[in-house]
């Protein structure tokens, strides 16, 4: 009897009334005592937890970034009301970012996709599951004819069983092209690591430093792991020696906002910058026994004058800066997007990892990972220089089916890798998303799939904040739609559709965890439980602690000459298209939270803007909210300007996140998206975009707009709002 | 006294009733006979009747049999007032606990055999509901005027009928008591409970 | 009793003073100042000296209403802020003194000109019929004195009446 | 409204404001916010708004100043006029400041704010007439009014779902302001009395608190000596129902915002600390 | 020096009425042009706040610093220039300066009126208008009170009892000549003038409690219209916004409402005039009087503001001196320096005989003296909300269509509740004019005021008759 029961209505909301009003929408109501006019359903079927009218709490995780912090879920009457950070997680400690915060209205996103579409006639247009499946299976099932490479997965970062899954998946079909892009990425930084530490992701432990010198790393906001880092950033903040940071950066970014000492530099030169730092540090004596023997004739082509005069930073702060590293020890030096996104971002990093080695702070500051044991499930980090493989790819007509997944190429590619080409001249396109972002509008077969807080998953970060972990996804309430499905789900199905014999058994994505989760057991320290109970620990804790051997860091440090971006009188300034916590990559413009939620520094809401320096501006006579055509040889786009001293003089700041064509009525037509007009260089090393390289010139067009912004004025009027004190009154008061 | 002071002092101009004075002095009657009702005493069920509508549920779900005839505990159907805020419904489970083997030969039970087959629960309709903005919970009630007071468990459909009326004379429950802020009001008054806004406004 | 009513209309006001003061002065037998009224288009306080001390009770009522005004004003807004459900406090009085000033001196003011005002409808003769012997002349510019008497009084009436330019005599029987 | 309620009330006519006033305080929510932890992340405005409907009233409304944010995260600039900021910006989150002697209480005309005694400033949406006098003598300038009925706009299905049950959705004409979320000390008042005991310090905290990626929020209730809140307070020689703090320690970096003012706030500030020696 | 009687003493009484009832009748075309085009600003003042009620105040642009915009100003406004009537009426009526006559009655009516369109601004201006009757202290069976601390309650307080006591007052005054209506009035007008007359016949007992009630009110009307401007004032000097919180607000709100009355007295008295040929009643000596008058008041009002910025410049709160700059310099400084303007140095035209006596450049200052007075009340409402405390929320509003409606729309009902007057009253007192003319008449008369005295022989007020 009760096995007819539909789950949904099981736990369906024992009135959804519940929701409250206030004395009715539109007329004025005193009136608000109604006697049967409100429904209640109540339970079929009771499980012993859920009561009515009192929230019980689900752990999960996040999936809004890559970093992978445990949420709880608030969940009451069968709807997901909150999510907080679980404290038990070694990545967020109990807390969340904004994106975080956000998570449950990527769920209950009123533009989600609510059933399967597909092209025809050059429209795409509803479609029942039925004739999805049978799409799928006749272009990917055992009867379609697939020669070896010709299918490819697309997707952002992946890790975990989805991971496992896919690659099972490209196997099935005989293909190995899995390419994960990811615009904001720390690849270059991880290549660095390999490279010098032998560690691909080390351990950064900012609480223990007392100078954090970061080149435009916006570790509190997009980089890496931001609720970490903040969470240890406070730490050391409060720390009885209280640590200082010192951001070099050509636009402040939310962590910059933080600095004791910020410096603008001129964009591209940060590496020259960390290459003078080292020739001052060695002039006044530290030790270089570390370095490589040539080290002190390379490094001494660098002399003070030389590199304040390439990197517009004055010799004084240089000074300031290398005196700071000096005396206080352990230091962490930091490398962001901005030195990474060049065309030598390689080299940029390696002179910036090349402080950390001079300075003695591997081992201190920067410890080595742990090698997580399970590489199928480990994350399949994206990048840019995965989306630059497959335009070309897809541009030779390599393949047949491209599978999307957690991504969106066509928003993020730069317009002139011509990837929405490429992608249309595939012959097959599906893509599983939420949203019908531009990447679901170019394909053939659109699969609706449930929000992080409707589906199973479990998340390997590739940052290991801690100790090395499996997260845990479950779904904290039934599905919206009837129409979604898990995404493990769809490849399950689509293995079974391939590999019936291994495969077929499992009924859902459920099935599978359920399956290898008996077999995981043994991983942990947790061996003496049984499945059942292994199962239900883990899912209340959110996580698996995962046992990983320590990695051992050998330093191998080179150093390589890094010369200053050739300067373009034609092009005079360098194009910043930063992102920023909130919006992200674009990814969440299409929550009203975030979107109304101002940028941390320049305070805007709503919209793109273009931040370039008051001096820049007066001589092309901008002003403040004039509209600006920013054109590089990619191409050009229009944005607001907004004056401010923040960025630096040679450089005009975009920031990320606008300008989508699609994605639903919070995002579509709103800003403008700077990748467009990224032109596409490449980091010779990493094959990683330089996208902080692009060379544009500006021009004004006759148009002022109003700048929206939250807050009316930059200056406290002398009012004192907030104080100031030194950190000698900070010493003095011992503290407190 | 009144008519003294008309007869002494309007004697000339007395054109009814309508004087400021004997209007002032009747507001102000008014006004102590108001202020100097009820003193706190251990539990003051409170008064005051409201015409109920009659509500039509997809059952009619008779109260009487239930609480009168066949002395079940409100709390036994109505399980969540302890715990939670709402009393709640209960789950159709629990009604085919017992109607399984009892009466099946009912009409009513007939209709919530059909329901149950379906896999579905009857869309009851609310008739004690209070305003969006209203926070009652049913937890601190029942702690206060049972639990605390140690209160038998079994009768404890008195202390419900302070709100709920006498359910046990009711087939379809009705409101029959006002809800409305004076009411609950004055009780919080009468029995100590908060006087704070914020206490039940949301 | 009185018998009769009458009413001489005057153009010449002095002349109908003189005439009110020779009422006065007993010029004619029998009738008393008290029985002479006066109809005008405007307010004559010189006359109405003449006419002798009729009160006007007035500021009596006006300065009842204003005391009830103070002493009911007060003591509903302290009963009212003491009884309310909810004090809004802040660590401030809950019967604020200055506060209830404004409202009091208000409610004074209040009560006392509603007072003053239906003590004016009730004791200045106003709700009645203005009487066969109203003339609308006497909103326009000229001005009436009313006098009731005995039968007998007539005549020396008339007589006094003519004897200051009189312009019209109107007369009429009281029951 | 009762004789005795009318009596006791006027014999407690007037004690100072000094002594709490006439409130024999059960709890008194506060809180400590440490500037120098704060990194402008909007991690708590964001969370202010999952936890307590507020509506998002878009770029047109947002452009006339009338945006609903209970919690917003000020930034400032201290010096103007150079080529470049030589440290980072001043953040600033502000929200109400649930003042002790709050102005925006006596002027309320139907006294729909009014002070709790849990020492917060309440706002009885459902007796708000929406006269935003409150607003307008609010020194602090945090709080909001519906300036349209967000319901249909800010939650189109099925958003709604996601609305906090515990607390209503404000309708047009209402004033609102942050409560420090008093649905959640509501639930844990009412738990701790079920259960017999006082509400524990950190049982519970506010949305922003719990979100704050850095632990910059500090909520807790001062009359619990024990609560971290109140020992900060303490250690930060920071009194209540002053104007002035008489502080042992002056450098101590504790301070309250337009206390000047004598509105007695219950937030208090941890200077920002920059340093320059780097 | 032209030296001018006030009026023409010789004037029949006859002549006084069916001057002024000649008033009343058959309105012509101009009169109907400008009722319709009233009308039509209240229709669309009504569709605005129709548009409004349902919406939400949104529509109006207000915004979070800046709550109150142009309803509270305008309404400070009028609440301002109803205090001229109270002036011209109660206070002159006590110093007995009786060229007041002509001219109080539609000064008083526009106390009323104005009173009747100042009220509705607080509860146009509220969220919740259909909740507008929860600053009425009533008994409700919820225990719930309006909050009697807050100067908006106080506000509701004042203005019932001011808009009570400015009709009766009008209404009293009004008796007699209703009186004079009905009599010569046919049909349907004079059972109404019937009916509001009261039954007055003008009898010796009726005009004596008629004295001593018109005493009594006018002594209650002025400590009221002080208090009620007062506390008009307590909106803001209550707050401690600074700009707002300002000592001398009472006193200053006080002459700036006379000035603004006095302002509108004379359009009004210039408009009348010339409309419907009062020159006989309003006459240039009364209107130099007048003159004079707002001179004096205009002085008294520019002597408070500068001493209101002396006090805010040299004083120690620095808050409200910057307030004080930001009115002078920022963005409301044109509106700043408007009113200064027209309200301190155009009044000088008051002090010129020869341009006193110039009517339409008498009705151009005193426009431009009502603009400075509506300046100076958006000058006290909108730097302080634009400009008070919080940097972050230092912002300024663009007022939208709908708050201008509703504004513009208060204008229009204000003027169609004076076009009704104008034809359904009397705007002239006749009967005080005529014991204007009476008393005048006497006075110059040497004989009548010598045959008047020969009877002093009379028994003194108290004595019995021999």
């Amino acid at each position: 009897m009760s096995g007819k029961l539909n789950r949904r209505d099981f736990l369906k909301a024992l009135g959804l009334g519940g929701t409250a009003t206030l004395a009715g929408c539109d007329m004025p109501t005193t009136v608000t005592l109604e006697e049967g006019k409100e429904d209640v359903v109540s339970y079929l079927l009771p499980e012993e937890y859920v009561i009515p009218g009192v929230g019980v709490t689900y752990a999960s995780t996040c999936t809004q970034c890559n970093a992978g912090c445990g949420v709880h879920g608030r969940v009451r009457e069968g709807r997901v009301l909150k999510v907080e950070g679980h404290p038990d997680s070694p990545i967020n400690a109990g807390k969340t970012c904004q994106m975080g915060q956000a998570l449950v209205q990527a769920h209950y996103n009123p533009d989600r996709i609510k059933s399967p579409m597909v092209r025809e006639g050059g429209s795409l247009v509803p479609a029942t599951w039925e004739k999805a499946q049978a799409l799928l299976d006749e272009k990917l099932g055992s009867k379609a004819n697939l020669a070896a490479g010709r299918v490819a997965w697309l997707t952002g970062t992946v890790s975990g069983h989805q991971r496992a899954l896919i690659t099972n998946h490209l196997e099935s079909v005989g293909s190995n092209h899995h390419f994960a892009v990811e615009v904001v990425n720390t690849n270059v930084w991880s290549a660095v690591s390999r490279d010098m530490l032998d560690d691909p992701q080390p351990q950064i432990s900012l609480d223990k430093a007392k100078l954090i010198l970061s080149f435009g790393a916006d570790f509190m906001g997009t980089w890496q792991s931001p609720v970490h880092f903040a969470g240890q950033f406070s730490r050391m903040r409060t720390a009885a020696d209280r640590g200082a940071l010192i951001q070099v950066e050509s636009k402040m970014s939310m962590t910059g906002g933080s600095a004791d000492l910020w410096v603008a530099i001129r964009p591209g030169t940060e590496g020259i910058l960390a290459l003078g730092l080292a020739n001052y540090l060695i002039a006044n004596g530290v030790s270089s026994a570390s370095l490589p023997g040539d080290a002190r004739d390379k490094l001494a082509a660098y002399d003070m004058q030389k590199v304040s005069n390439a990197t517009g930073v004055s010799t004084a702060t240089i000074e300031r800066i290398g005196k700071a590293l000096k005396n206080r020890a352990p230091s962490v030096v930091l490398a962001g997007a901005a030195v990474e996104g060049q065309v030598n971002g390689y080299e940029a990093v390696s002179a910036i990892m090349l402080l950390n080695v001079m300075l003695g702070n591997i081992g201190q500051t920067i410890l080595p990972s742990g090698k997580f044991p399970l590489q199928q499930l480990e994350a399949k980090v994206g990048g840019t220089r995965d989306l630059a493989a497959f335009a070309q790819a897809a541009a030779q007509k390599q393949f047949d089916v491209v599978l999307v997944h957690g991504a969106n190429p066509v928003f993020t590619a730069p317009a002139s890798l011509k990837l929405d080409e490429a992608l249309a001249s595939v012959p097959f396109k599906v893509v599983m998303t939420q949203f019908p972002d531009e990447t679901a509008m170019m394909a053939d077969l659109v699969l609706p799939v449930s929000s992080t807080l409707e589906d199973w998953g479990t998340h390997v970060a590739a940052y290991q904040a801690g100790a090395s972990n499996i997260s845990i996804q479950q779904p904290l309430m039934e599905p919206l739609y009837d129409q979604t499905r898990g995404f493990g789900d769809i490849v399950i199905s689509m293995l079974a559709m391939r590999n019936a014999a291994q495969y077929g058994s499992f009924k859902d994505y459920y099935g599978y965890l359920r399956n290898v989760f008996a077999n995981l057991k043994g991983a942990g320290a947790t061996a003496s439980l049984s499945p059942d109970e292994f199962w239900n620990n883990s899912l209340q804790a959110g996580m698996i602690k995962i046992d990983s051997t320590p990695r051992k860091h050998t330093v191998k440090a080179s150093i390589a000459a890094i010369d200053a971006p050739a300067a373009d009188a034609n092009f005079p300034l360098t194009l910043i298209p930063s992102a920023r916590m909130g919006l992200f990559d674009g990814r969440h413009a299409n929550l009203p939270w975030l979107q109304e939620s101002p940028d941390q520094i320049a305070k805007v809401v709503w919209g793109s803007w273009a931040e370039i320096h008051p001096s820049t501006a007066s001589k092309m006579g901008i002003t403040h909210g004039d509209v600006i055509r920013i054109e590089s040889e990619a191409g050009g786009i229009e944005a607001r300007a907004y004056l401010t001293n923040t960025v630096h003089a040679d450089a005009i700041a975009v920031p990320l996140g606008q300008g989508h064509t699609e994605y639903g009525r919070y995002a579509k037509g709103r800003g403008v998206n700077p990748l467009k007009i990224v032109k596409a260089a490449v980091d010779a090393k990493t094959g990683e975009l330089a996208l902080f390289a692009t060379r544009v010139k500006v021009s004004k067009t006759n148009k002022n707009e109003i700048i929206l912004r939250l807050g009316h004025s930059d200056t406290q009027h002398g009012r004192r709002l907030v104080r100031t004190v030194s950190v000698d009154a900070l010493k003095r008061t011992k503290g407190a | 006294m009144v008519q003294w002071i008309r007869t002494r002092m309007f004697r000339k101009y007395a054109h009814g009733a309508f004087h400021p004075v004997s209007l002032g002095v009747a507001l102000i009657l008014a006004w102590s006979m108001m202020t100097s009702t009820g003193f706190a005493a251990d539990v003051q069920p409170p008064g005051g009747v409201h015409k109920g509508v009659d509500v039509e549920q997809p059952i009619e779900f008779p109260h009487n049999i239930h609480v009168e005839v066949n002395k079940i505990n409100c709390m036994y159907c109505h399980t969540y007032a302890r715990r939670s805020k709402v009393a709640g419904i209960p789950p159709t489970s629990k009604c085919m606990g017992c109607h399984k083997i009892i009466a099946t030969d009912k009409p009513r039970i007939q209709k919530l055999t059909e329901y149950w087959q379906k896999g579905e629960s009857p869309k009851w309709k609310k008739v004690h509901d209070v305003p969006d903005f209203v926070h009652f919970t049913h937890e601190r009630h029942l702690k206060k005027f049972v639990f605390d007071r140690d209160y038998p468990v079994e009768d404890v459909k008195e202390v419900c009928a302070f709100c709920h009326g006498q359910i046990k004379e009711m087939t379809v429950a009705k409101k029959v008591k006002p809800l409305n802020m004076g009411w609950c009001a004055g009780c919080h008054e009468k029995n100590g409970g908060p006087g704070d806004c914020w206490k039940c406004h949301k | 009793m009185k018998t009769h009513r009458v009413k001489g209309l005057f153009n010449n006001f002095e002349e109908a003073f003189a005439a009110v003061s020779d009422v006065r002065h007993s010029k004619v037998p029998g009738i008393g100042i008290d029985d002479v009224t006066l109809n005008s288009p405007i307010e004559h306080p010189e006359v109405e000296e003449v006419l002798g001390d009729r009160p006007a009770h007035i500021p009596k009522f006006t300065l009842g209403g204003a005391t009830f005004g103070l002493v009911f004003g007060f003591l509903f807004l302290a009963a009212a802020q003491a009884s309310f459900l909810v004090q809004p406090q802040g660590g401030k009085p809950v019967i604020p003194l200055p506060s209830n000033f404004v409202l009091v001196y208000e409610m004074l003011i209040f009560f006392a000109v509603w007072t003053t005002f239906f003590a004016f409808l009730f004791t200045s003769g106003l709700f009645q019929r203005r009487g066969n012997l109203y003339s609308e002349k006497v909103s326009l510019d000229q001005i009436g004195v009313i006098v009731e008497l005995n039968k007998d009084q007539l005549e020396p009436l008339r007589k006094l009446f003519q004897q200051h330019k009189v312009l019209e005599i109107r007369e009429e029987e009281i029951r | 409204m009762s004789l005795k309620n009318v009596m006791e009330n006027w014999s407690a006519y007037r004690k100072d404001a000094e002594a709490g006033g006439h409130h024999t305080y059960e709890h008194r929510w506060a809180m400590s916010i440490n500037l120098d932890l704060c990194i402008g992340c909007n991690a708590c405005s964001t969370a202010c708004y999952a936890e307590n409907n507020l509506a998002v009233v878009g770029p047109e409304r947002f452009a006339k100043g009338q945006a609903m944010h209970w919690m917003r995260i000020e930034r400032y600039w201290d010096v103007e006029d150079k080529e470049y900021p030589d440290q980072g910006a001043s953040f600033l989150p502000m929200m109400c400041q649930q003042c002790g002697a709050a102005t925006c209480e006596p002027v309320c005309p139907v006294a729909a704010t009014y002070h709790t005694p849990d020492g917060l400033n309440a706002q009885v949406y459902n007796r708000c007439i929406g006269s935003r006098y409150c607003s307008n003598n609010c020194p602090f300038r945090v709080r909001y009014f519906n300036f349209y009925s967000y319901y249909e706009s800010a939650w189109p299905e099925p958003m709604h779902l996601q609305l906090n049950p515990d607390l209503s959705v404000r309708d047009k004409g209402v004033m609102e302001k942050c409560t420090f979320c008093v649905q959640r000390i509501r639930v844990a008042k009412d738990k701790a009395k079920i259960e017999n005991r006082k509400v524990k310090d950190g049982e519970f905290t506010t949305a922003c608190a719990q979100a704050c990626p850095t632990s910059a929020i500090v909520f807790g209730d001062t009359m619990d000596p024990e609560s971290k809140v109140s020992m900060l307070w303490k250690q930060h020689q920071v009194t209540r129902a002053v104007y002035k703090q008489h502080k042992e320690d002056p450098e101590l970096r504790g301070y309250r915002i337009f206390e000047e003012l004598n509105v007695d706030p219950s937030v208090m500030y941890l200077e920002r600390v920059r340093d320059t020696t780097v | 020096m032209v030296i001018e009687k006030d009026i023409n003493e010789q004037i029949k009484w006859a002549q006084i009425n069916s001057d002024v009832l000649r008033s009343m009748e058959n309105p012509r075309k101009a009169y109907w042009i400008t009722f319709f085009v009233c009308i039509a600003m209240v229709a669309c003042a009504v569709v605005a706040e129709i548009y409004q009620y349902r919406t939400g105040l949104g529509p109006s642009n207000l915004n979070n610093p800046h709550m109150w915009g142009m309803y509270i100003s305008t309404f400070v406004f009028w609440i301002g220039m109803s205090h001229s009537g109270t002036l011209l009426s109660a206070i002159l009526h006590i110093i007995h300066a009786d060229w007041r006559k002509p001219i109080y009655r539609f000064a008083e009516a526009m106390t009323t009126f104005s009173l009747m369109t100042a009220g509705f601004f607080p509860i146009i201006h509220l969220g919740r208008v259909w909740n507008f009757y929860w600053v009425v202290p009533y008994v409700s069976a919820r225990g719930v009170w309006p909050n009697f601390r807050s100067p908006l309650s106080w506000d509701a307080f004042a203005i019932s009892t001011y808009l009570s006591a400015s009709m009766l007052f009008l209404f009293i005054g009004m008796i007699p000549d209703l009186a004079i209506c009905r009599d010569n009035a046919r049909g349907f007008r004079k059972k109404l003038y019937g009916a509001l007359s009261l039954g007055w016949v003008g009898s010796d007992k009726q005009w004596r409690h008629f004295r001593k009630t018109y005493l009594l009110m006018a002594c209650f009307l002025i400590p009221l219209a002080v208090s009620v401007h007062s506390i008009v004032s307590s909106d803001f000097a209550m707050s401690i916004m600074p700009g707002w919180h300002v000592t001398s607000f009472p006193p200053y709100f006080v002459a700036g409402a006379l000035y603004s009355g006095c302002a509108a007295i004379i359009t009004l008295f210039i408009m009348l005039r010339y409309f419907f040929r009062f020159e006989e009643y309003m006459t240039l000596a009364i209107m130099e009087k007048t003159c004079k008058l707002t001179f004096a008041i205009a002085m008294v009002w520019t002597y408070l503001n500068l001493i209101e910025f002396a006090a805010t410049w040299y004083g120690h709160d620095v808050y409200s001196k910057e307030v004080l700059i930001a009115k002078a310099t920022g963005p409301y400084a044109w509106i700043f320096w408007t009113m200064i303007f027209c309200g301190s140095v155009v009044p000088f035209a008051l002090a010129f005989q020869k341009l006193r006596r110039h009517m339409p450049t008498m009705f151009v200052v005193s426009l431009l003296l009502n603009l400075s007075m509506y300046f100076e009340r958006w000058m006290i409402v909108a730097p302080t909300l634009s400009m008070a405390m919080e940097p972050h929320q230092f912002y300024i509003m663009y007022a939208s269509v709908v708050q201008w409606a509703i504004v513009f729309g208060s204008f229009g009902w204000f003027g169609l509740l004076f076009l009704v007057f104008v034809k359904v009253f009397p705007s002239v007192s006749m009967y005080e004019v005529k014991e204007m003319v009476f008393h005048r008449r006497r006075l110059i008369n040497e004989e009548a005021a010598a045959k008047f005295h020969r009877r002093s022989g009379d028994p003194q007020p108290g004595a019995q008759p021999a």
